[in-house]
């Protein structure tokens, strides 16, 4: 037994449950929680050479599990994004919200098939088994999505399908040129023939769509800002970094030696425009989840902007991206949550709705402003963090674009995202009603607190995020074709 | 000769396909996609590669076709002509182009990159260890069952998301409220579904038994039954469960839950996870297979058949 | 040398890859649309079936990667198929809009 | 490690503890009671823990950092420690009907770790961590009580906050960087001092610490915010958080190499604000407002000094000391007119002329009235202040003269209580006794480093003559009921909203006369249209994102560009 099955064995067994059980398998998240939390802290604490074939099955056949920084930190991440959005869909989801009973039982197997394909995909090194982990996650994304809005529900379904095809084009063209789908085995024998080379592009496109880069995000903001809060929740949170993650694997380990600096620099660059790009849209949005899902749109262009910088020199700027989309993760899911449930309290969907919400929700407020103020990357919190250590290679390298698109990017963050906040705190007469459900803003504020003491654990995460990473082993990376 | 064959079955598959793609009329379209998947399952025939081709014909043809059908069919009743907007000139001139580029360079690449069998001479030898022949199974339940098990359960996923798009109100009926009306056709419909699904089963039950040694398995055995299932369902002879109902559920879940049991009881009895101990390897995949066959056809007849429409007014009418 | 591999069929692929990505460009339906991925899919296992043939016979590995695809895309295919009805019969509107006030245990 | 240095991390970890335990429903009860616990480590601290001494956890933030108190840090800790207990005890009797007593401990606590912190950090990040917590979350103390002024202010003061810590973000990272990666303080700043090539990452710092310290013109925050927090806060605002501006600017400055152009701009920003700022405030109605401007003037005081000792190149211990004794002095004088206020809103009769004469004490020490303190510290900042700095800085009595008398004029009067709660007299009085006393005892601790030598009192009468103008002025004021003219809070910011608004009345006259000029209505329509253009145009760009054609279309393109990027790069 090993916490690399497990991980992905436990959450289909809890689907199949919440199928079993109907109407009752939602209390199982009261199981599942726990039980998932201990299981990625087991990953974390596995030996640093952590991997094993499934099955028994050497390479090339067989598929091999692996227990890498970055799968360590993002299935930890991931399992405590879960397990709290989870709680709370308790409460969202239960007979007494009102919601349609189709609507409420269908979450849970989904919820759980997500889970399970995002942990499937952070652990795996086969691109193949990507590919079925990746359609896991997009699956239950639109399943989710479709439980708010089935138009932007169709329309991420369209979009998300072409990309998993262009990924799978790539992946087919790959097989046929090297006779394996495992990344470890690619990063040895991979050359700069038209094949990989088309691979890697088609495959880059597609992945794209599915961490909804500009400008390949239209997918995301209608389905973020239609979707019940614990699903906006985990797509912001666990969707968008899967694609993220795959890509990390294809251009930093399987073709670390292929990724012209030009090409690079090209990731980067749209990720600057989307930095710019998501600020100015969340700027002029009226509504508070549109806000929050432009919001998304702008930090994930963060992550592509650090890929010119880990292209360059690694090691510092590897840490600050990983912790950068970990902080996200924790702090995004945090503000969605506290948004359902501000929307719920507050007379319209509108963020100048939100008038006097403060006094009547303090708490929930609190974890939104707490969750803005990591994901504007002030101190002290996991953004802040990351954002430093980003800088740091940036300055280093004499990247000043770059370094100037991460600082103004905190600053628009902090104009976007203040204006919900002044709103929530001004005005003693607001027509907000306090909800009757105390509990329901732990599990944002317990994110937001994540979030935040994230900043604080720096030094042991980057140390956490570099075992096993490609980099580590010697090889510069990029450069050299 | 073959290649003659080769080159005229590719130029059909691409004809139909065209066509498929841009008749004007849905279901013209969707008349020739199925087409276009049987030639496929030619295609693959042509290959070598039987076990794809009964997939690619009775699920990528049949069971596609099936629910895209009925899916036509059901935007028909609601007014949706799928009629066809035209892109204006401009942006079907540069998609033109766009694509055409794509291709030409698709096809430049794919030149590049010399055919052959990669990884059969490594398959080969690990058959005998599993006691069945049929490679392809061997590579689906074992050496890449952790794919197979992920996948049935992106099945379920789908069947669950398609099902919770349900209203409530619908949600006490049936799969699918469309029997045929027309007497004669539900008659002829009734007749062949009930010498059909005898058939079908034994077919079924044949090709997971010959699966692990000849061309066959747990997909294409679902798939047939899936096949007969839509059709009795069509013919009115058979009414589906609902989702919820307690035949549904273990149908739906006996094949994950024995794949998921097996693998981890491999993984506690000390080996790895979906391992399956010595000696006991075809009696496992055999085993899996019935189990997986079963919720195949379960999940693919529900797909097919889509969730339970909410009935329009005048049907509801009807009802009462 | 062009006809003895896969290659026929591998570059067969390829074409219907392009055909189905501009299908679904310019048509507008989104059943249309879900019959152009579908083609793209097919076209793409072909060129993994074509690619991988030998005098021999296909790539047993290929051939399980090509089946578990299909049966993917058959599952997408349907949901699609369903959300598309569902949007026609309901239009966008949910039993529960969001937004809507509900009272929390 | 000897417990006294365990000290360190308590005074920032206790209350930190306190503001967690706050939010435990348990413990509402006694919220109030328990914060002046919150400041008593640090003020141990300032007194028994060990100088130059390196605390750390290499495990929390970037590892290799901690805490260290150094002399000039120890002042600072102490004097914002014994300000933070005072304003502590004062608050618990004046915020007794506070509608929000949750989020004021929780905040309060919060920015007092934070501002304790500052004093003592060693290392970069934990400075900037502390700074940002000092800066953010002060945020809803100023904004505490809603109302809409409040907010405006609050407004004002997080975009100046957020501003400043973008603006010293950029200017750590690019000491760091001068540095060699060091993060030490000590290390970064001798690296600073040693390369002259730097002035990019001085301004950075300069606009960064010179927000919160109140520098002209960064300074516009500063008349809005602090009269807008309940008065302890307001105390603690004024007293002891803009100290960690000048703190900043003298841990980092280079100070003992000389950088000119950067001294003469600081110094002359400085100076020009220790007058304008007293002139200005001069010129308001609320006592508390004014007070904020007469803190903006004697931090301009500072800045100025600082300013001269950078161009000078005056070596960083005597410059250190003598800026570390007027902070001091300032802090706690000013805290203790800032509770006066409060105060003289609950007296009247008697005991009000009592806690005016208090407070007229304090405010002459700070106008520097010979003998008291602040004469004295006022004598000590002369030395590195050069020639003009001293004689400026002696004619400033008379601005400062001025604008204390303008506050102690306006302060607020009670009509219904006679006698003060002792929980809100012994405060302020403790405060003007220790701003009173305590500079004198640093004094003589530090006469290593600082050498005092009081001139004849004959001297010192006669160079008072700028406060004995003033008190003149202000007799011949009173006595004629003269009025000052009045002006708006937030002077150059209200300039600019007038400015903004005055402009776009402007602009839209001159549109109007062009339209009449031309055909009336289409004109009209186009510039409407072309207003709006560029907003159109991102609508129409995420419409195209999110169309079909951009489901495959864009993934082509994408995919085209990086494979040539690939193929050719």
């Amino acid at each position: 037994m090993s916490p690399l099955d497990l991980l992905v064995a436990t959450p289909l067994g809890f689907m199949l449950a919440a199928l079993a059980f109907g109407g009752q398998g939602r209390w199982l998240i009261l199981v599942a929680s726990p039980l998932m939390m201990s299981l990625a802290v087991w990953l974390v604490f596995l030996p640093p050479d952590a991997a094993h074939v499934v099955g028994g099955w050497d390479l090339p056949l067989g598929i091999l599990l692996r227990g890498d920084g970055v799968a360590r930190v993002f299935v930890l991440g991931a399992a405590l994004c879960a397990a709290l959005v989870g709680l709370q869909a308790l409460y969202e989801f239960s007979p007494q919200s009102g919601g349609p009973s189709a609507r409420n039982r269908g979450f849970w197997p989904l919820f759980y098939l997500m889970w399970a394909g995002a942990n499937a995909g952070f652990l795996t090194t086969d691109l193949f088994n990507l590919y079925v982990a990746l359609e896991m996650v997009s699956l239950a994304g639109v399943g989710l999505s479709a439980l708010g809005s089935l138009q932007a529900a169709l329309r991420y379904f369209l979009f998300a399908l072409m990309g998993s095809l262009a990924y799978l084009l790539g992946v087919a063209l790959l097989f046929a040129n090297y006779g394996t789908v495992d990344i470890t085995l690619l990063a040895r024998t991979a050359e700069a023939d038209a094949a990989t080379l088309m691979a890697l592009a088609v495959m880059t496109g597609g992945l794209l769509v599915k961490s909804a880069l500009f400008p390949l995000h239209g997918w995301l903001p209608p389905a973020h800002a239609a979707a019940p809060a614990p699903a906006s929740a985990l797509l912001s949170a666990i969707v968008v970094k899967l694609g993220f993650v795959i890509l990390m694997r294809l251009w930093f380990e399987a073709f670390a030696t292929l990724a012209a600096p030009i090409a690079v620099g090209l990731l980067g660059a749209l990720g600057a425009a989307a930095v710019i790009y998501g600020s100015i849209q969340a700027m002029r949005q009226r509504q508070l989840k549109a806000l929050v899902a432009y919001s998304t749109v702008a930090q994930v262009g963060y992550l592509f902007v650090a890929f010119p910088l880990v292209a360059a020199a690694p090691s510092a700027a590897w840490s600050g991206m990983t912790l950068h989309a970990v902080a996200h993760m924790l702090a995004k899911a945090a503000m969605f949550l506290a948004a359902g449930l501000m929307l719920k309290a507050a007379p319209g969907r509108d963020i100048a709705d939100l008038v006097g919400l403060a006094r009547v929700m303090p708490v929930t407020v609190t974890a939104f402003a707490l969750a803005a103020i990591s994901l504007m990357g002030l101190p002290p919190s996991g953004g802040f963090a990351a954002k430093f250590m980003l800088l740091d290679a940036a300055l280093d390298q004499g990247a000043y674009i770059y370094a100037a698109v991460l600082l103004g990017g905190g600053l628009m963050a902090a104009v976007y995202l203040f204006r919900p906040i002044a709103v929530a705190f001004s005005g003693a007469h607001g027509r907000a009603v306090a909800l009757k459900a105390p509990l329901a803003a732990v599990a944002p504020l317990a994110l937001a607190m994540c979030a935040i003491a994230l900043g604080f654990f720096g030094v042991a995460f980057a140390e956490l995020a570099a075992i096993g990473a490609p980099w580590a082993q010697g090889d510069a990376i990029g450069g050299v074709p | 000769m073959s290649a003659a064959f080769d080159i005229l079955l590719c130029l059909m598959i691409l004809a139909t396909a065209g066509i498929a793609l841009f008749v004007r009329g849905a279901f013209a379209a969707i008349a020739f996609f199925i087409a276009f998947g049987n030639l496929l399952g030619l295609a693959w025939l042509a290959l070598g590669a039987v076990n794809v081709a009964l997939a690619e014909i009775a699920v990528g043809a049949g069971v596609t076709g099936v629910a895209l059908i009925l899916a036509c069919s059901r935007l028909f009743e609601l007014g949706d002509n799928l009629a066809d907007v035209r892109t204006p000139l401009a942006s079907r001139l540069g998609s033109a182009a766009l694509c055409l580029g794509f291709t030409v360079m698709l096809a430049g690449v794919v030149l590049t990159i010399p055919p052959g069998d990669r990884l059969s001479k490594v398959v080969a030898p690990l058959l005998p260890g599993l006691g069945i022949e049929n490679p392809v199974t061997g590579v689906l339940l074992a050496f890449r069952g952790y794919d197979t098990l992920l996948e049935t359960f992106v099945l379920l996923g789908a069947l669950v998301a398609a099902w919770s798009l349900t209203p409530d109100a619908s949600r006490r009926l049936p799969p699918t409220t469309m029997v045929m009306t027309d007497p004669t056709s539900r008659i002829v419909a009734e007749a062949f579904t009930r010498l059909l699904a005898p058939a079908a089963l034994i077919i079924a039950a044949y090709l997971v038994w010959v699966g692990s040694d000849l061309p066959g398995g747990a997909f294409q055995a679902g798939a047939v039954l899936a096949g007969a299932l839509v059709v009795a369902t069509l013919g009115g002879v058979v009414v589906l469960p609902r989702l919820d109902s307690l035949a549904a559920r273990i149908a739906l879940m006996v094949g994950p839950l024995t794949f998921l049991a097996i693998g981890l009881a491999g993984a506690a009895l000390g080996g790895r996870f979906l391992a399956y101990p010595d000696g006991l390897e075809k009696t496992l995949i055999v085993t899996i297979e019935y189990a997986l066959a079963i919720s195949i056809a379960a999940g693919l007849a529900l797909l097919a058949i889509g969730p339970p429409q909410p009935m329009p007014n005048n049907a509801r009418a009807d009802a009462r | 040398m062009l006809v003895e591999g896969g290659h026929v069929f591998a570059v067969t692929g390829a074409v219907l890859a392009g055909l189905g990505f501009y299908s679904f460009l310019v048509k507008r339906h989104p059943i249309r649309q879900l019959l152009a991925a579908n083609v793209v899919g097919a076209g793409v296992f072909l060129m993994l079936g074509g690619l991988g043939r030998s005098p021999g016979g296909a790539d047993p590995f290929a051939q399980a990667l090509v089946i578990t695809g299909i049966v993917i895309a058959v599952a997408l295919s349907a949901l699609g198929a369903a959300m598309v009805v569902r949007l026609a019969a309901c239009g966008d509107k949910d039993e529960a809009p969001l937004g809507e006030k509900r009272e929390g245990p | 490690m000897t417990s006294e240095s365990l000290l360190l991390p308590a005074a920032v970890a206790w209350p930190m503890l306190l503001a967690l335990a706050s939010l435990t429903p348990g413990f509402r009860s006694c919220l109030r009671a328990a914060l002046p616990l919150a400041p008593l480590p640090a003020l141990a601290a300032a007194f028994l823990a060990p100088r130059e001494v390196l605390v750390n956890a290499p495990e929390l933030l970037l590892g290799g950092g901690g805490l260290m108190l150094t002399d000039a840090g120890a002042v600072f800790l102490g004097a914002a420690a014994g300000l933070w207990f005072c304003a502590a005890i004062y608050a618990v009797r004046y915020m007794r009907d506070d509608a929000h007593p949750v989020s004021f401990a929780l905040f309060w606590n919060l920015v007092l770790a934070g501002n304790l912190g500052v004093f003592m950090a060693a290392d970069l990040a934990s400075f900037y961590v502390f700074f940002a917590l000092l800066s953010l979350m002060a945020y809803p103390l100023v904004i505490h009580d809603r109302k809409p002024a409040s907010l405006r202010a609050g407004t004002v003061y997080i975009v100046l906050a957020v501003i400043g810590e973008t603006a010293l973000l950029v200017g750590f990272m690019l000491a760091a960087h001068v540095a060699d990666g060091a993060i030490m303080i000590e290390e970064v700043r001798a690296a600073l001092t040693a390369s002259p090539t730097q002035p990019a990452t001085l301004w950075f710092l300069i606009v960064g610490f010179g927000i919160k310290a109140g520098l002209m013109p960064l300074h516009v925050w500063l008349p809005v915010a602090h009269p807008a927090a309940p008065t302890p806060a307001s105390a603690v605002l004024s007293g002891a958080i803009v100290k960690a501006g000048i703190f900043g600017l003298l841990m980092f400055l280079p100070l003992g190499a000389t950088f000119e152009m950067v001294g003469s701009v600081l110094a002359f920003l400085g100076f020009a604000g220790l007058f304008a700022a007293a002139l200005l405030g001069l010129a308001q109605t609320n006592a508390k407002t004014v007070l904020a401007y007469s803190t903006v003037s004697q931090m301009g005081l500072i800045v100025g000094v600082i300013g001269v000792a950078q161009a000078a190149g005056t070596p960083a211990a005597s410059v250190l000391a003598a800026v570390a004794l007027y902070a001091l002095h300032h802090g706690l004088a000013k805290g203790a007119l800032f509770l006066g206020v409060g105060l003289a809103q609950h007296t009247t009769g008697a005991w009000r002329w009592l806690v005016v004469m208090v407070l007229a004490a304090v405010a002459l020490s700070v106008a520097g009235l010979p003998l008291t303190a602040g004469a004295m510290v006022k004598e000590v900042i002369k030395e590195p202040a050069g020639a003009l700095g001293a004689s400026l800085i002696g004619v400033s009595s008379l601005t400062s003269g001025l604008i204390l008398a303008r506050y102690l004029f306006v302060l607020p009067a009670s009509a219904t209580q006679t006698r003060p709660p002792l929980m809100l007299l012994a405060p302020t009085v403790a405060l003007a006794v220790a701003a009173l006393c305590a500079p004198w005892m640093v004094l003589t601790w530090s006469a290593a480093t600082i050498d005092y030598e009081p001139s004849d009192l004959l001297s010192q009468v006669v160079d008072a003559w700028p406060l004995g103008f003033a008190l003149i002025l202000a007799g011949i004021v009173v006595l004629l009921r003269l009025k000052c003219p009045t002006l708006p809070e937030g002077d150059l910011l209200f300039l600019m909203r007038q400015g903004l608004l005055g402009a776009n009345a402007t602009l839209r006259r001159v549109g109007r006369f062009a339209q009449a000029m031309a055909t009336p209505v289409a004109r009209e329509q186009r510039t409407k249209q072309r207003g709006a253009a560029w907003l159109n145009y991102l609508d129409s760009l995420e419409r195209a994102a999110q169309g079909q054609a951009a489901i495959g279309g864009l993934l082509l393109l994408v995919a085209a560009a990086l494979g040539a990027a690939l193929l050719y790069g």
